[in-house]
């Protein structure tokens, strides 16, 4: 499938989305809250992206941004879905019922940056104690005791 | 057909594990494959490679002389803050003034020996030495000053 | 202010009736390392099994934004220390594709050979592992005796043994070994000749097949809906080489087959780790004869900055497929680096792939996952 | 010609001459006691070695090499170090249990020593139900492991403690049958005359088929009932931790260490009774220069020499093979070894009542 062709897929079901291609793949940047069908879209529809094989989240000190790589076994292309979060309340959909594997990232990245995924199973620490106070992988985040500057 | 596949089933069942034990068996009656090395014993002949990264040294030569400018280019390729370089200002015969190490100060315990200090060296001041042996009692003896007490940077070096 | 997340703890329930809730690790022989699996079990049979990680978190990616372009490259090695050079060669290659350098072909070619080399030893190291986890001692070291040798070409050329950081933005820290092809060549006339005793004490051995046979399938569909990769995922009949798929580096000018299975059982992930060694030494073949001469680094400026942008390489590591994710803002270090490592995909799937299984198939299961818990934390 | 025969018949005679009857057999009580220990403790030490020389060896390495010559006080220096350890009992646990379970098996390995032959005329107890003795007593050793895992208060324990219970249970069944088809041979439970029988030709080689399945079959079932690899499920170390024993340290731990190498020991001791002759010399029909030069060979030698074969044997396994799951050794025993030794019994009656066998 050539990037047009999911363009044009990705525009019959969201026209709002927007796209990018200066980098290494197609960049498509969306509202939060359209995540989810913009996820059953790309699952089951023909661009058959079944494959989240990256999840994560940017901290961009004025906002979060969620990136989603998404891949598909079957034409071996890959996209990149961003949505921008606000920082204060960071709230997404949760991804871990159409892909297995966002539940493990989305824990992981519900406790490094704070973002609270909805619908989520089990959304609860899986890298940090429990009683772990903050969100380390944010700009701002300090711990005097075992962070050493140089 | 049923006692024919259960007979077989032992046969190949039996047969794999005795392959096995013939294979171990093997090895117990030869002594020779053994490969233990037998470490504080065998120290005389232990030698690692050249290129082993077991901490960074500087050498001299029969002049108590280095190669370092004090430049401070392995303090800043340094990942750990492993390397400190205290210079100090030195007054050459005629009269000029020189930047001069006065301590080049390593702490082998925040060393990874990733070797980057080494590859930054413009004047190939410091290398990594072969040693292994770096347990002491102390954590105190692990912060190591490279440069040899009165030692001087060798003429020509800029 | 941000809400702290009310943190639901439950620590009176410890299972329902006629259950039993065992924690393995974060101290146990099988979890190679800190794992802690919170287990339930009835009777013998597993119910589920809910891994706690971050005992030996370490916060590389945090970490990696305080350290230049350069510097962060060393820290990758601690991740998945079994293929350091391969996560070494992940970062380079993210590095090079993002500022453009020019890699010479002779550091290429000993690239590649030394990450097979790495991958071969990292599968032996599982073997004697996995087979220890089935209770069989002994294979162990004969593994390890191979694994041995490996080891001993990395000190030579690389200068250390484990955590190597031979690989610089650019090419190589230095030229390899004057007696590096010799003892390549060593290396696989010794590995040639042994292959037979795994056969032997292993793969044919008729206990070890029943332990694996049958045991934590995965299929395809879950394969890939639980990221799997690697081994793990060929095993299952997903092709998902990143050698082949998105060849780097002279992967495209030798001839290997991706190992696939259909099973998708232990046995069938043992399989394609035993034959992926096989595969491996036919690409070192290949290579060794022809390193071109050269040399052994390009040219690159002495600070490194990469431009303005988000950057992503995947390379196949031992274990699958590690994502190197960077956003620059055009400064000397990343804004935010991400690596996305195989094993935590792959531990993911442990919960599906070994409940209603015994406990010793969970050994079975967990020990063809290959994990490795730094690699795992991160 | 050395023979422990003489050294027995020599103190008997000089008790008798010198004490009264009574005395005489509280003498011979506290000799016999004093010398089951001794023969503990070296068997412990020796066993222990050579299970780590076996498996050094093995595994390519050289094992322990550092404590006295080629590393013979090893285990000396491991039993001091094992006195010295503090003992630990879990909080929770049930103290009396727990403080018994390991004397309650080293009990079963000392009892089990009485009806054994260690040379000619050399055993302490030759009671005419010998071999019925062995195997009622060898089942009691379940109730220890399952004492220790239960009163651990650990769930590791307690899953290996079950384990335990229920492969020793039923391999009891098979190693019995096996037992059971040379008693058909000998017709009798007595070990004495068990041992005599195999004056012209051990079992293993007059029984015909019958005796070497049933040879292969008691080996097989002894290693289970003993808890070795690669039927090690009560410890499997890779899944349990260390199975009924986990919480176990210092001297009571060394109890179960030591009773595992003394069940082997025993094991193998009445398995080269029942099938290697015990101390009788290997014989062949009527090459007597041949026997004559066996014969002289003591037979104290060669009851060992037999029983530390079947245990490098039962070594050789522990180093070579990977673990049964749990299912599969049931399923080994209830689909395979116990049809096969009821098949195999049948056969060794017919053996025997046609008088097939040498």
């Amino acid at each position: 499938m050539t990037n047009e062709a999911i363009k044009e897929f990705i525009t019959a079901t969201l026209p709002s989305a927007s796209f990018d291609e200066t980098g290494e793949w197609l960049n498509i940047q969306i509202e939060p809250t359209q995540l989810l069908t913009l996820a059953k879209a790309l699952r089951e529809g023909e661009t058959n992206m079944n494959y989240l094989f990256c999840l994560t989240c940017v901290d961009w000190k004025t906002h979060l941004t969620m990136v989603y790589h998404f891949s598909s076994t079957q034409h071996r292309n890959s996209i990149v879905v961003k949505a921008n979060l606000d920082r204060n309340q960071p709230s997404i959909e949760t991804l871990s019922f159409i892909w297995r594997t966002a539940e493990f990232h989305e824990r992981e990245v519900f406790e490094m940056f704070g973002v609270q995924f909805e619908n989520h199973p089990d959304l609860r620490k899986l890298i940090l104690e429990d009683e772990f106070k903050g969100f380390p992988l944010r700009k701002d985040f300090e711990d005097p005791i075992n962070m050493i500057k140089l | 057909m049923f006692i024919k596949d259960y007979i077989s089933d032992v046969y190949n069942g039996v047969t794999s594990l005795l392959k096995g034990m013939r294979k171990t068996g093997w090895y117990f009656v030869h002594p020779k494959e053994i490969i233990t090395e037998q470490y504080p014993d065998n120290r005389a002949t232990l030698k690692l490679a050249d290129r082993f990264k077991g901490e960074v040294v500087m050498p001299h030569d029969e002049n108590n002389e280095h190669t370092c400018t004090g430049c401070t280019a392995c303090e800043l390729a340094c990942p750990n803050g492993t390397i400190k370089v205290v210079t100090k200002f030195e007054t050459t015969p005629e009269g000029k003034k020189k930047k001069a190490i006065d301590a080049l100060v390593y702490r082998l315990e925040l060393c990874t020996m990733c070797n980057l200090c080494v590859a930054a060296c413009p004047s190939d001041a410091i290398k990594m030495a072969p040693t292994f042996e770096h347990s002491v009692f102390d954590r105190t003896k692990l912060t190591k000053i490279l440069n040899q007490p009165g030692s001087k940077i060798k003429e020509g070096i800029e | 202010m941000i809400q702290e997340t009310e943190i639901i703890k439950d620590t009176t329930h410890l299972g329902d009736e006629g259950e039993l809730v065992v924690n393995m690790g974060p101290q146990h022989p099988a979890t190679h390392g800190v794992l802690h699996l919170v287990v339930t079990l009835n009777g013998e049979t597993i119910k589920k099994i809910e891994p706690h990680l971050g005992y030996i978190h370490r916060s590389i990616e945090k970490m990696c934004e305080s350290l230049t372009y350069r510097q962060f490259i060393y820290v990758t090695s601690r991740m998945d220390y079994l293929s350091s050079h391969i996560n070494n060669l992940g970062c380079a290659l993210l590095i090079e594709k993002g500022m453009q350098i020019e890699v010479p072909e002779r550091a290429k070619y000993v690239r590649v050979i030394l990450s097979e080399l790495t991958r071969i030893a990292s599968h032996e190291l599982w073997l004697g592992a996995m087979a220890m986890d089935l209770g069989a001692f002994t294979p162990f070291f004969y593994a390890f005796r191979e694994r041995e040798m490996i080891t001993d070409i990395m000190e030579d050329t690389c200068g250390a043994r484990l955590t190597m950081n031979y690989i610089v933005p650019g090419g190589l820290m230095y030229d390899i070994h004057p007696d590096f092809q010799k003892k390549v060549k060593a290396f696989i006339t010794q590995f040639k000749s042994k292959v037979t005793e795994y056969e032997d004490l292993v793969t044919n051995n008729v206990i070890f097949q029943s332990r694996t046979k049958g045991v934590g399938i995965l299929s395809a569909e879950d394969a890939i809906s639980y990221g799997c990769t690697g081994p793990v995922a060929r095993a299952s009949g997903v092709s998902c080489d990143i050698r082949k798929l998105f060849p780097y580096e002279v992967y495209d000018k030798v001839e290997f087959d991706e190992v696939i299975e259909t099973a998708g059982d232990s046995f069938a992930r043992y399989m394609v780790r035993v034959k992926e060694m096989n595969q491996s030494i036919r690409i070192i073949e290949q290579l060794i004869d022809n390193i071109p001469e050269g040399d052994f680094v390009g040219k690159t400026k002495n600070v490194l900055k990469l431009p303005k942008g988000e950057f992503y390489t995947r390379v196949e590591t031992a274990r699958g497929e590690l994502g190197v994710y960077i956003v620059s803002e055009g400064g000397t270090t990343p804004h935010r680096i991400k690596f996305r490592s195989p094993g935590f995909s792959n531990l993911s799937a442990l919960n599906h792939m070994a409940a209603g299984s015994k406990i010793g198939d969970l050994m079975a299961t967990m020990g063809t996952l290959d994990l490795v818990i730094p690699d795992i934390d991160r | 010609m050395f023979s422990l025969e003489g050294l027995t018949a020599m103190i008997q005679n000089w008790l008798a001459a010198n004490f009264n009857p009574t005395m005489i057999l509280v003498l011979q009580c506290v000799i016999v006691i004093l010398l089951a220990i001794t023969l503990f403790a070296v068997l412990g030490l020796v066993l222990v070695l050579m299970e780590r020389k076996v498996a050094a060896h093995i595994q390519i390495r050289l094992g322990p090499n550092r404590v006295g010559p080629g590393g013979m006080f090893q285990t000396v220096a491991d039993t001091l170090k094992l006195i010295m350890k503090e003992g630990l009992t879990p909080d929770k646990a049930d103290k009396l249990l727990f403080n018994l379970a390991p004397f309650v098996v080293m009990m079963v390995g000392m009892l089990l020593l009485a009806p054994i032959a260690f040379a000619k005329n050399f055993q302490i107890w030759d009671l005419n139900i010998g071999v019925l003795y062995i195997s009622s007593i060898s089942s009691l050793s379940v109730i220890g492991i399952l004492m220790a895992g239960w009163a651990s208060n650990n769930k590791y324990s307690l899953l290996g403690a079950m384990r335990s219970g229920a492969q020793i249970v039923s391999y009891e069944l098979s190693a019995g049958f096996a037992v059971l088809s040379i008693i058909v041979f000998t017709g009798s439970l007595q070990i004495t005359d068990i041992i005599n029988s195999q004056e012209n030709g051990w079992w293993l080689f007059k029984g015909h088929i019958p005796a070497i399945i049933s040879f292969v079959i008691f080996i097989i079932a002894v290693t289970a009932e003993t808890n070795r690899a690669p039927f090690d499920l009560a410890e499997a170390e890779s899944e349990l931790t260390a199975g009924f024993h986990t919480e176990y340290s210092g001297m009571r731990f060394a109890l179960f260490f030591l009773a595992e190498y003394i069940n082997i020991f025993i094991v193998c001791a009445i398995g080269a009774t029942l099938f290697l002759g015990g101390w009788m010399p290997l014989h062949i029909g009527h090459w007597e220069g041949f026997n004559h030069l066996m014969d002289y060979i003591p037979s104290s030698v060669w009851f060992m020499g037999k029983t530390f074969f079947l245990i490098f044997l039962i070594m050789w396994f522990r180093w070579t093979f990977p673990r049964l799951r749990v299912d599969q050794l049931l399923n080994l025993e209830w689909k395979y070894l116990l049809p096969i030794s009821l098949f195999n019994l049948l056969l060794a009656t017919v053996i025997a009542i046609y008088g097939w066998h040498f």
